[in-house]
């Protein structure tokens, strides 16, 4: 059973300085917003933060890295044409970049959630994101050695939630939303709408409820339409504020 | 209880010391049946490793569909809020201490915790594990059920196991027909005897007991 | 796109001596009944073949092993009731055995589809299973290093496929179907219908269709209803042989 | 041809040689043009690495959805047979060696292959690497498109790059405006030249060329 929160601030309620976030999005599809909003209302400190990208604009997770509780971010492409909140702070020493190229960023966060202890890649051998990682020749071809990332809280946007936690995403927002789910502590998903277990087909589930803690309401109208097969049902509740 | 216990009164009380809320697998055999004994609002959901969440009960009659079984390859039947996934994912979520609880049978568990139920060691036998050993090392607390003692007699909690291992310093709790045991820092806690007493215990077993729950 | 095959034999033509052959299927849940027997009608020899069991009774994979033409078998759970066959081959010294461990067996067919090298894993520690591989610590415990497993054919049972080749599964029978069909050079999936594209919900592709070469349609009738998105499409075509 | 070919020209030649039937990842920026020549009879499926195969054109007006865009963070279409899957997969899908053909941009491609896409080197610029690395060493074939100088003159197809690189020896052609560009075992081979000759380039990029495909 999951635990519907009321607000993304009571969805975060146990945040701590040092955690380490993971946050799900590519670009603004899939990116949390809402409870990217509740983040910047805590007060914790000291985060790390692992996103594919280094915010967008002045909203968002570029809103949080403003606001210097960020010490590091740990993601696979900072720069972007509106990516000025994170240019700054990196030109000005009041953040660590931890730069991975994007598949090693995705199976690290796999490996995390799967009790992987590290994997061979072939990734990056011979640049210099391989500079001081382990190169190990595995049969006549050579892979860097990479290690998980596991997370404290994952904040992720997906699109139906069941009661039983289970989750569906919605078109390129799905990205990095089930590998984060299963690498934090506590999993927050801001969803679309909830509906009663056993409206969420079985055989569509994409993260199943084990990896879900809570989820909360998006505001807003909803992109999607009605969830395929639990719109019908009368305990479904939308995100309508 | 003034008698050793039957199966069904095992599972009974393994069924009674899964919190509620948890994510469960329960082992091939004798671990099934604490199915029987999980009330509905305790909420526990069931996980099978060759790819469910929320496994209802053994499928009976018109509910028998082939392609819906548990681990032992038995028909069971789906909950609501049941989700399917394939076997990396589903041992992802073994391994990846995702699982609150796993119930097995055992040849031997040693006072450190060391798991052996895969393999009696005979030369000759056929070894198979399946996810037995994901499963020791993966759910955040594993229990193992089973008789304290084998049909000759032979205790089967042991200062180290002499059978091939499944996994390292692995099981928490044992709940056998005879009593219920911690495990925590290589000493040994009865938390509960059926027929006998810890001393009793004590003496056939040659291990050293200490009587009551572990201290947290 | 994908070939649709018209019987088992000739989705199986190129199956060489020596080749290596994924065979989905967890007991019987699974198991492409159809491809094998095509396979006993094969001629190939000296073949390894990966399943999580050595089969049941007299039928199906038991059936391919009591040919003589596999000479090792690489699976977690050969021995139950009912594998006469293999116990047989097995004490006469006339089949190898490597056994893996579930969650190992499969994450290795993962690596194998996933371009990774190799992984560590904490499953087998300690064990006479982790006999002759690595062990290392990382991050305070132990690990074992464990290698992909490729396949040459892999032959799975799906349920629905549509003609860009995405499959969806039924239930439990999905298991290492998925897994399987990204680490062969060539997928061959027995299924119980073919729809066009787009008659599938692209949410609710399990398989994409980049990872299946051919299929087949199972003989007998289909264990499910028809296609959640697709039954009513003129296209489809279901099997009724 | 008789002059250097424009940016849609380079695209179509591009489309042109990508075999009928291929997965193909798309980079971001100027390979993006290369869809608008793959007529649909050639069953090209293009994969995008934020978790898509079936992409369609670029989305516009009523179309535009902010859940559905390319690596390149534009909105696109869905196609018939389209499918959706997290980065873990999408990324297993390109470094598992399942895509046919990747089209990157480039700053520099050496004669072995090497390829430098990612950074320019200035210590002052800010990284950002995506999915590059990951496209160079899982696509089966590395296709690069780019002009062959750059605004200052300089020749990008290299003896050995000089920025920071992306990939070993990952490249097998190399599509630009004045020639197109085989690499195999350390040779390069000029398959088309565009208002130039082989002569003429071979002395601008003080490198040896040879005219002609590579042999099988």
């Amino acid at each position: 059973m999951i635990e519907v929160c009321g607000d993304a601030g009571d969805a975060l309620r146990d945040l701590r300085d040092g955690a380490t976030v993971l946050v799900g999005g590519f670009g603004e599809a899939g990116l949390p917003f809402g409870l990217l909003e509740g983040l910047l209302r805590c007060s914790a400190r000291d985060l790390t933060v692992v996103s594919n990208n280094a915010g967008n604009g002045d909203s968002g997770l570029a809103a949080v890295l403003a606001t210097g509780r960020v010490k590091k971010i740990i993601c696979s492409y900072p720069r972007q044409v509106d990516s000025w909140v994170f240019d700054r702070l990196y030109r000005e020493g009041r953040i660590e970049l931890e730069l991975v190229p994007q598949g090693n960023l995705a199976e690290r966060i796999r490996a995390a959630g799967a009790g992987i202890g590290g994997f061979y890649t072939p990734t990056g051998v011979g640049t210099p994101l391989a500079a001081g990682k382990e190169v190990r020749n595995i049969a006549g071809r050579d892979y860097i050695l990479e290690l998980p990332i596991h997370g404290d809280v994952a904040l992720i946007r997906a699109d139906t939630a069941d009661e039983a936690g289970n989750l569906t995403y919605r078109k390129t927002a799905r990205n990095f939303g089930p590998i984060m789910a299963t690498a934090a502590k506590i999993t927050v998903a801001e969803v679309s709408r909830v509906v009663p277990a056993g409206a969420i087909d079985p055989e569509s589930v994409v993260t199943p409820g084990i990896f879900v803690n809570r989820v909360v309401l998006a505001s807003g109208p909803a992109r999607s339409g009605p969830a395929r097969s639990g719109s019908a049902h009368p305990g479904s509740r939308e995100a309508t504020r | 209880m003034s008698s050793p216990l039957s199966r069904a009164d095992m599972a009974k009380i393994v069924a009674r010391d899964i919190p509620a809320g948890s994510y469960v697998n329960l082992g091939i055999g004798q671990p099934t049946l604490v199915a029987d004994y999980l009330p509905p609002d305790k909420h526990v959901v069931l996980h099978t490793e060759n790819g469910m969440l929320g496994m209802g009960p053994q499928a009976c009659g018109d509910e028998i569909d082939p392609d819906l079984t548990n681990a032992g390859k038995l028909p069971v039947t789906e909950l609501p809020g049941a989700s399917y996934f394939h076997h990396a994912d589903s041992f992802a979520m073994m391994r990846g201490g995702h699982l609150d609880v796993c119930v097995m049978g055992a040849f031997q568990v040693s006072t450190a915790g060391d798991l052996a139920n895969w393999h009696t060691g005979d030369p000759d036998a056929i070894p198979a594990v399946g996810g037995a050993m994901d499963l020791a090392v993966g759910a955040k607390t594993v229990y193992v059920m089973m008789t304290l003692f084998d049909k000759d007699g032979n205790a089967k909690v042991v200062p180290e196991c002499t059978y091939p291992l499944t996994g390292l310093a692995c099981v928490s709790r044992v709940y056998t027909d005879l009593a219920v045991f911690q495990l925590k820092n290589d000493q040994v806690y009865v938390t509960e005897t059926f027929g006998t007493t810890v001393g009793e215990l004590s003496a056939r077993l040659q291990i050293p007991l200490v009587a009551g729950p572990s201290p947290d």
